[in-house]
C-alpha cells in the first residue's frame, strides 16, 4: 500500500510515496526517484539509513516547528503532511505569505522601533532593535515597504516568530 | 581549607568548581532563577540564589554575591570573565567585607578598566598605543573633531568595555551621530559607565594576546601568546597558541612588552595584554584583561601550567608554581567556541533547547562546557554553549584534528555556529596562514551541506508513516503516550 | 591516500580509525554480528562484516580479515590490540597477500610472541631474566621437577599470551596438577598454543614497562615509563606515567635497556617492554608486547608524542617524526580502566545494557571509549568499557583530578569497577608510594557508601508513588505507554 | 492519604510512608524518621531530592530486577511493594530461600563441571566453571553441602541467574 507524503522544507517541497516498509528494507521514491534503503534503529535512539553508496545515523525529534531530522549537528526541519489529507483539506498550501510581517527571530526586548506608522522603509531598512544575550540586533524588513501596523511596543519581551511590524508593498 | 564562592555560570563556573575541588577548597555557587537547575549549582558544593534572570538583578548584583558568600562562610571570590570581573567597585567592596577577591588590585583594575586611563598609563610606561585619543569623549562635538582628524575610519570603544563589546566601527561620518549614541547607550547599559573613546581603525589586523601572571611576591612572567584574529561581531570565535606565522623575535618581544605592561600598574594573578599587529609584526597595546579569558584552554594545552591552579595559588598568598624560564610551548592547540546563534542570519543569537548534546571525545581533545542534554539554554545571558580544544604535536595535526572532532559534534534543538567554525578551518586562508581579523569576512555566505539531503527527506516521510502504521490498530484515545509524541509533529495534524 | 583497514573493535579501534582520519588515510572497519552497530563500525568510511560473535569466529578469523581488506582496497592493517595483533602467522598471511601488517615483522613477533624464546634471546642480548625455564614445560612431570628447583611460588605462563592472560600463581606442589592442566587449557583456548612455561613467582614486584618507537630506517627510541603495578586478576586496571617513585638514574638505564631489546629483534613500529621492578630497583625483563598497549595514552599525555601516528608513519616507510633528545616528561599522566564487572564479587565480568552512560568532561581529562548511551555490553569480548586519563602538571594535581573526574562519572546498567577504581586512588599506599602489584590485594572490601541511603530509598517510593498515581485516573487498559515504563517494576506487579 | 510502601534492597527491608505530595515538597516517613524533602525534575531526566542539609540527583530506572536508581555511577536497585497489596497476598515475603542454589552471576559457558551428584563440596568450594568476556570464572558454592542436582551440562551457555548446581545442607 504506497502511501503519498509532501515533505515541506523551507520554500522547498517534495513528495515523497513509501512504496514497501519491510523493517530493515524501505522502498520509497523521492521526486520521482526509486530508492531501495537499509532503515533500522540504532541502540542510541538514531536510525541507520543506509543505500548501497551511503550511509548515515538520523534522529527524528518532533518539535513545535516541524519534524527535525539531525545528522551530528546538521538540523533539518520538515514539515510532513500525508498527500491526501492536505489535498482534502484544499490545495492552497503554504503559510498566510510572510510578505509583508516582520517577526523577531528570536527570542528578546525590544529596545527601539525606530519607524512610525505610515513611514516608507527601504529594502533591509531596520524596523526594530533586539537585545538578547547581551547583543542588540537590528531587525530588518527585506522588501521594505509602508508601515502599517507597529505590533510590540519598546521594553517589552517577544518570544520567537513574534510579529513586531507589519509593512505594504508600496507600488511606484 | 577555605571556601571560594564563585560568582559565575556556564563554562567558567564549572571550570573553576572543579579547580578549587582538586586543590580541596570549598566551593559555592550562585544562581539567577533562569539557572536552577544548572550544571555550575549542581557541582559545587552549596548554591545560593541571587534573583530573577536579568544580569542586572542576579550577576552583577555585587551585593548580593557577598552577601552570599558571608552567609556561606566563603572567603574567597572567583569572579570568572563577564558579569562583575573588571568592576573595580566590587573589588573594593570585597575588601570592605573581608573577602579575598581573587583578582588584581582595585587600582590595577581601575587603570586598566578605564580603556583611556590605561591608554594613558601604557603611553607613559613606554607601551605602544593605538592612535586616538588618550582622553574620553564626551560629546559627539568632540568625536566629530578627533574622528576628522584622524581619519576614518574610526572604532567607537566603551571605556569600560571589553570581551569585544560596546565596539562599533564608523566609516565616515554620517555614522557618527547614530553610532555615538548606541555607544554609549551600550556602554552604559552593559558596563555601567557609558563613556566612550575613539581609536584609528586598524582594518584587519591580527589580534594577539599575551597571556600574564603574576604573585604577592614580585613575580610576574608571560605564557607566550593566543592568536585570537579569527572574530565575528568584533568577538573571538577560534583561537590558537602559538600563533600560525609569528617570528620568534616577536614572540618575545611582545612577551617582554606584556609584562612591562603589568609590572607598570603592579599587577596581580592572572591577566591578558591584547595587541593588534600589523603585516609587518609592529604591535600595539589595545587593552588589558584583568582577569581569566574565555580562551584560556589553548595556553593551558601548549604551556602545561593550569592558570586557575595559579590564580587561586597566588591569591592564598602563595608563589606562582612556574617560573619564567620553565615557560615552554609544547606542540599547537586551537579553541572552538560553540555558540547557539545563527550564521546565515549575521549570527543572530539563538537560545533554545538543547535537545541533542554528545561532544566529541578522544585523544587531544578538551571539552569545557556548562550544560547537559536537556538543559535550555536561557536567553539572558552570553550564548557561547561550550568550547572544543584540540591539542597536537604540530598545527596541521591539530588543525585535522578539530576538524574531525566538529564532524562528530552531536548537538540540535537552536541554531549554532558549527558549520560556520569548519568552515573557517577549512579555509585556506586559515590553513596556509597568516591571516587576520577580516577573515570571516572573506568567506562565501555558509551553505548547508546538500548532500544526504535525499536520505533526509526519505526518512523524514518514513518516520511519519511508521507513527501512522503504529496508531493505525489502536481505538481513538488509546495509546495516549504514542500520539502526545506524535501530534506534535505539524503533518499529522489533519488541519 | 591509501585505505587502512582495523582489525579490532571497541575503544582501541575508534583511537585508531580517528587517528587514520586525521592523517587522511581512508578507514575499513569490520565486525561481528554482535557489534553491527557498533561505533568503530559507524566511525569507519566503510565496514565488512566478518561472522558470528564469538571471536573466534569473527575477530580471529585472519582469513576473513585480509579478505575484507582485498575487497575494499584496504592496503594497510591495524591490529590494534589482543585479537590477531600478535599472531605472527597472520603477519606472515599479510606479507603473502600484500598487504602492510602495522607491527613488527614476524620474526620480531615469533621471537618474542613465544615467550621461552623472548627469554632466551633477551637472555642472549644480556638483558635481565626472571628466573625459570628457558625452555617450554611439556609434562606434568617436567614441571614438577623445575618448580621444586626453584621453589614455590611460581608462575605458569602461556608461551605465546600476553596482556595478563593466560597466568596462574601456585603456591604449593599440591596446586601443580590442575594449575598446569587448567592454564595449557587457557593458553590453547585462547592463543592457539598450549605451550606453558615456569618462572619464579616474584611476589609482589613493581611492574614498569618501558614504550619504544622504531622506523625502518635505522632510529629505535623510547619513551620512558609506565607504572602498572595497580592490577586485579592479574590485569592492569590503572597506569601512570612517569613511575610514581623511580630514580632518574634506574628511569635511563630501563630506557636504554629497552633500546637494546628492540634492537635485538630488529624491532619496528610501537612495543613495549615489561618488566619486574624489586623494592631495589632492580629490573627483569618480563615480555615484550609487540602491538600498542591499552595503556599507550599516558605516555602520550607525560611525552605529548602521538604513538598511533607513529605507529602509521612508520608503516607507510617513513622516518619518526621525533628523536630520542626530543622525548620529555611533562607533568603528569594516570589512566583508569572502566570495567564491566563486580569488584565485590571477585570482580567477576558483568556485559550488561550501558543505560547511563555520560564521561566526565574538562581541562585535563581525555576519555577513549567505543560506547555510547543505550549500547548493550557483549558479553563475548574483553569487558573494558572505557579509559579515562588525567593529565596534571604533578602527581598530586594528576591523583585530584582523577579522583574528581571518577566521581563524576554517569554510568549504570550493570556492575562497574569505578568505586573500586575510587579506593585505590585514595588509598595510603597509591597516593604516597611506592607501590607494588600486592597494593589491590591490601586494599579492604569493597563498601558502597551508605551516605545517602535514606534520600535514595525514600526515592524509590516516591517514584512508585507517582507512577502509581499516574496511573489511577485512567480506564483499565488506557495509557499504555506509561503501563508499558512502569509495569516493570516489581513492586507495581500486584503478584 | 498516607500510603505505605515496602522498599526492599537486597536483604534489606525499610518501610517509608508517602505522608504528603505536595509537588516540590514531599513529606515521608523512613523506618519512623520523618523528612520533608524538596523534589524536582531536573532538564536531564534525573529529579533533584534534597534535604536541608544534604542534595542528590538521581535517576530511576525501572529494570528487570527492580527499579534501578542511580547517583553519578552508584547504583541501588529497589523492589518497591505496596505494603497493603503484599499483606493481601500473605505476609510471607522473600524468594524461595537461595540457600542450596548455586546460579550463575553472570552469563556464560559452563566450561568445567567438577563435581559429581551426591558428592559433598566443602564451604567455597568450586562447583562450575563459567567463561565470559574471554576468562574462566569460577562458580563457588559458599556453604557448601551435598550436591542434588546438576541443572546444566558442560559446554552450553547460561543466562545470568540460571540454576547451575543444587545442594543440601550435610548435618554431621
Amino acid at each position: 500500500m504506497a502511501t503519498e507524503y509532501r515533505v515541506k522544507r523551507g520554500d522547498k517541497i517534495e513528495t515523497v510515496t513509501v512504496l514497501e516498509d519491510r523493517g530493515e528494507i524501505v522502498v520509497v521514491e523521492v521526486d520521482g526517484q526509486r530508492l531501495e534503503l537499509a532503515v533500522h534503529a540504532l541502540p542510541d535512539g538514531r536510525t541507520a539509513v543506509a543505500t548501497p553508496e551511503r550511509r548515515v545515523a538520523l534522529r527524528a525529534l518532533p518539535t513545535k516547528q516541524g519534524l527535525l531530522v539531525v545528522d551530528a549537528h546538521v538540523q533539518r526541519t520538515f514539515e510532513v503532511e500525508d498527500a491526501r489529507v492536505s489535498w482534502l483539506a484544499g490545495a492552497s498550501g503554504g503559510k498566510g505569505a510572510a510578505g509583508g510581517r516582520v517577526t523577531a527571530s528570536m527570542p528578546g526586548r525590544v529596545v527601539r522601533l525606530p519607524v512610525k506608522l505610515d513611514e516608507i522603509v527601504p529594502p533591509g531598512g531596520v524596523v526594530a532593535v533586539l537585545e538578547a544575550m547581551k547583543m542588540e540586533n537590528d531587525v530588518r524588513a527585506p522588501g521594505g515597504g509602508k508601515v502599517v501596523e507597529i505590533a510590540v511596543k519598546e521594553g517589552v519581551d517577544v518570544e520567537s516568530g513574534a510579529l513586531l511590524v507589519r509593512l505594504e508593498p508600496v507600488h511606484d | 581549607m577555605p571556601k571560594v564562592l564563585i560568582a559565575n555560570r556556564g563554562e567558567i563556573a564549572c571550570r573553576v568548581i572543579r579547580a578549587c575541588r582538586e586543590l580541596g577548597l570549598g566551593t559555592v555557587a550562585v544562581y539567577s532563577d533562569a539557572d536552577r537547575d544548572a550544571r555550575h549549582v549542581w557541582l559545587a558544593d552549596e548554591a545560593v540564589r541571587l534573583g530573577p534572570p536579568p544580569s542586572k538583578d542576579s550577576y552583577l548584583r555585587g551585593d548580593l554575591v557577598i552577601a552570599a558568600a558571608q552567609q556561606t562562610g566563603a572567603t574567597l571570590i572567583h569572579p570568572g570573565y563577564g558579569f562583575l570581573s573588571e568592576n573595580h567597585v566590587f573589588r573594593e567592596e570585597c575588601d570592605a567585607a573581608g573577602i579575598t577577591f581573587i583578582g588584581p588590585s582595585a587600582y590595577a583594575m581601575r587603570q586598566m578598566g578605564v580603556k583611556t586611563t590605561a591608554r594613558q598609563t601604557m603611553h607613559a610606561a613606554g607601551v605602544p598605543v593605538v592612535p586616538g585619543s588618550l582622553e574620553p569623549i564626551a560629546s559627539l562635538a568632540e568625536a566629530h573633531a578627533l574622528c576628522e582628524e584622524i581619519g576614518y575610519p574610526v572604532m567607537l570603544k566603551a571605556a569600560s568595555g571589553g570581551g569585544g563589546r560596546g565596539i562599533r566601527i564608523l566609516h565616515d561620518a554620517a555614522e557618527l551621530p547614530a553610532g555615538f549614541e548606541g555607544a554609549q547607550r551600550e556602554a552604559g547599559a552593559y558596563f555601567g559607565d557609558a563613556t566612550v573613546y575613539i581609536e584609528k581603525a586598524i582594518l584587519n589586523p591580527r589580534h594577539i594576546e599575551i597571556q600574564v601572571l603574576a604573585d604577592t611576591h614580585g613575580n610576574t612572567i608571560h605564557l607566550f601568546e593566543r592568536e585570537c584574529s579569527v572574530q565575528r561581531r568584533n568577538q573571538k570565535i577560534i583561537e590558537e597558541s602559538p600563533a600560525a606565522h609569528l617570528s620568534q623575535k616577536t614572540r618575545l618581544a611582545m612577551g617582554e612588552m606584556a609584562v612591562r605592561a603589568a609590572k607598570a600598574v603592579q599587577y596581580v594573578g592572572a591577566g591578558t595584554i591584547e595587541c593588534l599587529v600589523d603585516t609587518h609584526e609592529n604591535f600595539y597595546f589595545m587593552e588589558m584583561n584583568t582577569r581569566l579569558q574565555v580562551e584560556h584552554p589553548v595556553t593551558e594545552l601548549a604551556t602545561g601550567v593550569d592558570l586557575v591552579y595559579e590564580q587561586l595559588r597566588v591569591a592564598m598568598g602563595e608563589k606562582l608554581s612556574v617560573r619564567q624560564e620553565d615557560i615552554v610551548q609544547r606542540g599547537h592547540a586551537i579553541e572552538c567556541r560553540i555558540y547557539a546563534e545563527d550564521p546565515s542570519r549575521g549570527f543572530v543569537p539563538a537560545p533554545g533547547p538543547l535537545l541533542v548534546y554528545r561532544p566529541p571525545l578522544g585523544p587531544g581533545l578538551r571539552i569545557d562546557d556548562g550544560f547537559g542534554e536537556g538543559d535550555e539554554i536561557p536567553r539572558f545571558y552570553d550564548s557561547m554553549i561550550a568550547k572544543l580544544s584540540a591539542w597536537a604535536p604540530d598545527r596541521p595535526r591539530a588543525i585535522a584534528r578539530m576538524d574531525a572532532a566538529l564532524a562528530r559534534f552531536e548537538i540540535a534543538g537552536f541554531a549554532h555556529n558549527i558549520e560556520h567554525l569548519q568552515q573557517v578551518i577549512a579555509s585556506e586562508r586559515f590553513q596556509v596562514g597568516p591571516y587576520d581579523t577580516g577573515l570571516v569576512g572573506t568567506l562565501p555566505p555558509l551553505r548547508t551541506t546538500a548532500e544526504d539531503d535525499v536520505l533526509a527527506s526519505a526518512f523524514a516521510a518514513i518516520w511519519t508513516h511508521r507513527q501512522r502504521q503504529a496508531q493505525k490498530p489502536q481505538a481513538n484515545g488509546d495509546n495516549e503516550g504514542l500520539w502526545q509524541r506524535t501530534a506534535r509533529v505539524g503533518g499529522l495534524r489533519a488541519k
